[in-house]
């Protein structure tokens, strides 16, 4: 019962927080509604039982990757939203796309895992046991990740630094 | 097991000069060029000596096996050299004549551009040469085969800002593939029969074999395509047509390549090959009538013609005729005895007349020239050494080596014998007839100069003026050879020569032949050639000397005659038309205009239209707004979703 | 295991008891900076209000509560509110997984001195500190100020940067200890070896290298001289909190030194044996003992950050960076193989 | 206990509001927060999968999420700085060039 309230409470945060990104025009109110989207996020977690991961969610999520973003914003001094008028494709053929697809995959969710439930804490997921099974059986795609990150560094230190101005009398 | 002599080295060496020259001479010195050029061809030369006086130890065939080369099934085709006497005689005279003209070339070139190509391609040649010649199998030789028709291609063309230089090259390049595709054909027959391309494993497979006496059986067929190869390379009837036209490129590429060595490439392969023409004496003979033609055509053409080097040309080709009619009555020792002789005196020939050209200015017609004894006497002498040799003088080289040949055709058939003669005869008359026009007389080159005729080739010096003699160095490579010319003959006395070459082809052959032939007979034979040639010298003389009005004389009442051999019997004309014409046009109409234009062409330009309506109207889509691609997207999962479900509820 | 009732009530008082004296704390931080950095200073520092001033935070309290709290046009309201309010909610969450002592027995109930012993404790931490980092960013941000929006931009910049150090040089001390349960990671540095070097982290597990990275990289995240670059007066004014003023500023101030304690508190546990020292006397003295000690260390990691803020002068920026990213950062790497390496030599 | 279907459905309405979000903001940086809305909501799913299951590869599969997602947000966000250097607009709609 105390679950049940809980992941309604939460679960209630996480949708309106996504209602408020969509219906925010500023960016910094969209980045904010994700940070708290995150943090109710993490308590579900918490609910399934994955505490590393709701840790890891608050850490890197929402406390390294939002605040890259609001630093972004902050940056290049992003205002509100302008008005112009795009491509109709995305609103008369996506948005009603997204919805088709969307319940179609509820629909077939819902069928298959038929009435299947969790308690609290289903799957304690302790650091120890994510770590072996990170280490183990997932040690080449944690390689892999390793080096993707590696690459995405270099790439984004390439793309964001400034090309340096052309000047002949520095050069001589 | 005799010790290895390392006979790679000898065709690598060479190679490494032309890589060396052709990678770096650009930025090197002529002088380095040279040194280069020299040093490599030389250390060949030295290679061969080495070879020739290991070769009394050694124990004959000798091979050596270097490695793999390809092997699919049971066919099997190495790396590997093979040395015996008839390689031995190859090898010396390629490696040394090659040498001399090296020598001479430096010379001859010095004030040339593209000096490091010319000698880049003249040690890429040796290379090749000389991988023909050690060759242990078909395949290897093939590599030199169609390697020195590469090198001659290029040197042919060597100035290729020149039309006629280029298209010389590629003449001979194309005529030589019509006889290259006899080759590989003969190749191919070999391999599906034999299983092998081996010289020894084949010679002794095809030993075992019954002669084919009657009828084109296999061997038959493998000797006649042996013999086009032959014929192209060698420039025998009916392909003899490029070699003319290959004077185009400098003179010492005509001596070497197109005189002393590649050109006889063909007459060695046959006597390589004599084992299956042993065996298939039909292919024998029609290389005997073939050679026998040529020699008789080639001569009768070279009477009429003015070009110094022209006349040498169509004397090549009529000498190679003699080669090949000595291999066709199985004297294959008279024949490479010939050879040799001839690399001797012919190479001395090209090369004086090079020396004469260059004294000059690049004039090449001989009506221009007479009287350059007094100007240059080395060159003079030198070539009269070799026209005497050329010519079947006693005791100048050519004497033994034709006499020989004729010695030989007698016996098999007198009709070769009587052909043979003549052709000697007018031989002789040519050649005096050249020494006459060039060294004789008063200089006629004075007028010309006066009247602004331009020099026919660039170079720098000696375009006005007197006639002058060259320097040294190409005067001892002409020195050398025309000792050689002179003596080169005396190995064959008392067949020694022959006793040299009858391991290769077998002792009882040559053996029962000359004791077949009576000493009278023998001497007879000996004096008509001797008359022969002497009539040659004697007509030649009133005719060009005495009576100089007389020629045209002669010239006019003979009319169509004289006009037909002048236009060498319109030959060139008549392939023209009935080959290259039709090939043109058909290629022309059909392949280009019809099938290239309608038909490839069509497709792709119909699909490039097609692609560019259709994307005309699809790029509507890429209007480059990202949202509308998220769209897209979202639509497709939709309907991919949808479409797994459908499938999936099935 | 306690009834759920009594757990309830343990829990407020524990939670109303460590907020008050975590308050208590900052206020008197306060004064024992601007005391001993005005000695060190050769002046006296606060003096007037009670013996050696020692009311002066009170009166300081008091201020920030009458003055007006203004807030200037053209700031983004919501933000500008919720800014001081996350900061200081952070800082005072992060205190709550803070073991003070071992556990003492009330009314025959064991409690433990510790307001919560999550197994991810630490993670708990990092988490929330990690949030806390949005307070100073949005609080630049929506004062619309050329000034604060640099403050701003500066801190988030900052302690992105410094929290990866700080992160990595907490490695190395749960690998020797195996454990983010602070409780667990102060019960593994009992003892001692070689008879008398106590068994905590900085001596027995070399965490040394580890404790200067989380010494440096616990000053940037905190702020604080040499690396008070968000607030750096003399460039910025007063950096992101330039626009507040009374009860919001007051927030901030709270925030930070709260923030200055809980990273001492941290420090403690992690490198300097938490409240782990020779125990004797009577049972009580036994009992107390833990968290006196506790507190020594703490101040004594308290009074450091003060004496540094009166000798260092600040960094250039670029200079942070690059002490950041191409000092600590591979030191931090280093320090981490090593200990790993160690470890598994040990076992 | 809560049916498995329940963090199903919410994870699906985080994600279907992520794909709305792309569909129509304008602005690159929102855009590219709906991207991370859109991965939050496929971690819920994992995570509740891996409850039902009762296998933690699920957990760990989210750990790979958020790496690649940080790399992500790193790349795009200096791809964002770009393009708001070249162009001085943040409107996707005004980004319809490869080149300038």
């Amino acid at each position: 019962m105390l679950h049940l309230v809980l992941f309604l409470v939460f679960g209630a945060i996480c949708v309106a927080g996504a209602i408020n990104l969509l219906v925010q025009s500023h960016p910094i109110s969209s980045a904010l509604s994700l940070v708290v989207v995150m943090a109710s996020l993490a308590v579900e977690y918490l609910l399934l039982g994955a505490e590393f991961v709701a840790a890891v969610q608050v850490i890197v999520y929402a406390g390294a990757v939002m605040v890259l973003f609001v630093f972004v914003i902050m940056l290049l001094n992003a205002g509100v939203e302008e008005r112009t008028k795009g491509s109709r494709v995305a609103l008369i053929l996506g948005i009603p796309g997204v919805l088709a697809g969307g319940l179609l995959v509820a629909w077939v969710l819902i069928e298959r895992t038929g009435t299947a439930t969790v308690g609290l804490g289903a799957l304690p997921g302790f650091p120890k046991t994510i770590g072996n099974l990170l280490f183990h059986d997932f040690l080449l795609p944690f390689e892999v990740t390793s080096v993707l990150v590696l690459i995405a560094i270099m790439g984004a230190v390439v793309l964001a630094s400034r090309p340096e101005p052309k000047n002949p009398e520095k050069e001589s | 097991m005799t010790p290895s002599l390392h006979l790679w080295l000898i065709p690598i060496l060479p190679l490494i000069g032309a890589a060396i020259n052709g990678f770096f001479g650009r930025r090197l010195s002529r002088q380095t060029v040279s040194a280069v050029a020299l040093t490599f061809c030389g250390a060949a030369f030295l290679m061969g000596l080495y070879v020739a006086a290991r070769f009394p130890s050694l124990e004959l065939p000798h091979a050596e096996y270097l490695g793999h080369w390809i092997r699919s099934g049971n066919f099997m085709v190495n790396f590997e050299f093979y040395l015996d006497q008839l390689t031995l005689v190859m090898l010396l005279v390629v490696t040394g004549v090659g040498f001399l003209i090296h020598i001479y070339s430096v010379g001859y070139m010095w004030e040339e551009g593209g000096f490091y190509r010319f000698f880049s391609y003249l040690n890429l040649f040796m290379f090749f040469m000389l991988t023909l010649v050690l060759a242990g199998n078909y395949l290897q030789m093939f590599i030199g085969w169609e390697g020195v028709g590469l090198a001659s291609y290029l040197l042919i063309g060597f100035w290729f800002t020149k039309d006629s230089a280029a298209s010389a090259g590629k003449k001979a390049f194309i005529v030589n593939r019509i006889g290259d595709f006899g080759f590989l054909i003969a190749l191919f027959l070999l391999i599906k029969h034999f299983g092998s391309l081996n010289f020894s494993q084949l010679f002794s497979s095809i030993a075992q074999q019954p002669a084919e006496t009657a009828g084109v059986g296999l061997l038959t067929s493998i000797g006649l395509l042996l013999m086009v190869g032959a014929a192209g390379k060698s420039a025998q009837i009916p392909l003899y047509v490029w070699l003319p036209d290959a004077m185009e490129g400098p003179t010492p590429v005509s001596a070497l390549i197109h005189a002393a060595t590649m050109v006889t490439a063909g007459v060695y392969m046959v006597a390589r090959s004599h084992v299956i023409f042993g065996h298939a004496p039909n292919a024998l003979t029609v290389v005997a009538i073939i050679g026998t033609l040529t020699a008789l055509f080639a001569a009768t053409i070279g009477i009429a013609q003015t070009d110094i080097k022209k006349v040498l040309a169509y004397s090549t080709v009529s000498q190679l005729g003699y080669m090949f009619m000595a291999c066709g009555v199985a004297a294959y020792s008279a024949g490479i005895f010939h050879l040799m002789t001839h690399a001797f005196f012919k190479g001395l020939l090209f090369l004086a007349a090079g020396s004469v050209i260059h004294a000059v200015g690049g004039e090449q017609d001989m009506r221009k020239m007479g009287g350059l004894r007094q100007y240059i006497p080395w060159t003079f002498m030198t070539m009269t050494a070799a026209t005497f040799a050329i010519a079947g003088f006693p005791p100048f080289a050519g004497f033994f080596s034709k006499d020989e040949i004729l010695a030989r055709a007698y016996e098999a058939n007198p009709a070769y014998w009587f052909i043979g003669v003549t052709t000697a005869f007018i031989t002789s008359f040519y050649m005096f007839r050249l020494w006459f026009m060039t060294f004789f007389g008063d200089y006629r080159g004075r007028e010309a100069a006066e009247h602004g005729h331009a020099p026919a080739h660039g170079h720098g010096h000696g375009g006005h003026g007197d006639p002058h003699e060259s320097p040294m160095i190409m005067l001892v490579p002409l020195m050398i050879l025309a000792v050689l010319s002179v003596i080169g003959g005396w190995v064959g006395i008392g067949g020694r020569f022959e006793h040299f070459l009858s391991p290769v082809f077998g002792e009882g052959a040559t053996a029962v032949a000359t004791e077949a032939l009576s000493r009278s007979t023998e001497i007879t034979l000996m004096v008509i050639s001797v008359v022969a040639a002497v009539l040659g010298f004697y007509l030649a003389y009133v005719l060009y000397l005495k009576r100089p009005e007389l020629p045209q004389k002669i010239a006019d009442s003979l009319g169509g005659l004289y006009q037909a051999v002048v236009n060498k019997y319109y030959v060139d004309e008549i392939y023209g038309d009935l080959f290259v014409k039709p090939l043109v046009d058909g290629s022309t109409r059909i392949l280009w205009h019809g099938v290239d234009q309608g038909v490839i062409d069509a497709a792709i330009n119909d699909t490039a239209d097609g692609a560019r309506h259709v994307s005309d109207s699809a790029r509507q889509m890429q209007s480059g707004n990202v949202r509308s691609y998220a769209g897209w997207v979202a639509v497709g999962a939709a309907v991919i979703i949808a479409y797994m479900i459908w499938m999936g509820v099935r | 295991m306690l009834s759920l009732p009594i757990f309830l009530v343990a829990s407020v008082v524990k939670i109303v008891l460590v907020i008050f004296i975590l308050l208590t704390a900052v206020a008197y931080t306060v004064w024992l900076e601007r005391k001993v950095v005005g000695h060190m200073q050769n002046r006296w520092g606060p003096s007037r209000v009670g013996p050696f001033g020692l009311l002066q935070p009170l009166a300081d309290g008091v201020k920030f509560l009458l003055k007006e709290d203004l807030t200037p046009p053209h700031v983004y309201r919501p933000l500008f509110i919720a800014a001081p309010m996350i900061a200081v909610i952070c800082a005072l969450t992060s205190i709550s997984v803070i073991p003070f002592g071992t556990a003492i027995p009330v009314a025959g109930h064991i409690i433990p001195l510790q307001i919560t012993d999550l197994n991810i404790g630490l993670l708990v931490i990092l988490g929330v500190t990690s949030i806390g980092v949005y307070g100073v960013a949005l609080a630049g941000w929506s004062s619309n100020s050329k000034y604060s929006l640099l403050g701003g931009l500066r801190a988030s910049a900052q302690m992105v940067s410094y929290e990866i150090c700080l992160g990595l040089s907490l490695v190395g001390v749960l690998i020797v200890s195996g454990s983010f349960s602070l409780q667990q990671i102060v019960e593994s540095q009992r003892g001692y070896f070689w008879g008398f070097i106590p068994k905590w982290n900085i001596f027995y597990g070399c965490q040394f290298v580890a404790f200067f990275i989380y010494l440096m990289a616990a000053y940037a995240e905190t702020n604080r001289i040499p690396f008070d670059l968000p607030e750096a007066e003399t460039e910025l004014v007063a950096g992101y909190h330039t626009e507040y003023s009374a009860m919001k500023f007051a927030m901030f101030f709270m925030a930070e030194y709260a923030n200055m304690i809980t990273v001492a508190c941290l420090a403690t546990i992690l490198f300097l044996g938490g409240g782990n020292g020779p125990l004797f006397g009577p049972p009580l003295l036994r009992l107390i003992l833990p968290t006196f000690y506790f507190v020594a260390k703490v101040f004594v990691f308290l009074f450091t950050y003060i004496w540094v803020r009166g000798t260092l002068p600040r960094f250039r920026y670029d200079q942070l960076m690059a002490f950041g990213w191409k000092f600590l950062f591979p030191l931090a790497i280093a320090n981490l193989v090593v200990t790993a390496l160690v470890v598994a030599y040990r076992s | 206990m809560v049916p498995v279907s329940y963090y199903l459905i919410l994870s699906g309405i985080l994600f279907s509001c992520g794909v709305i979000g792309f569909l129509i903001k304008r602005n690159i940086i929102t855009i590219f927060i709906s991207i991370e809305l859109m991965l939050n909501g496929v971690n819920l799913s994992f995570v509740a999968f891996a409850a039902q299951w009762q296998h933690l590869s699920g957990q760990v599969f989210v750990f790979f999420v958020m790496v690649v997602a940080a790399a992500e947000a790193t790349v795009g966000l200096a791809i964002i700085i770009a393009v708001f250097r070249t162009r001085e607009t943040l409107n996707v709609d005004h980004v319809n060039l490869l080149k300038l």
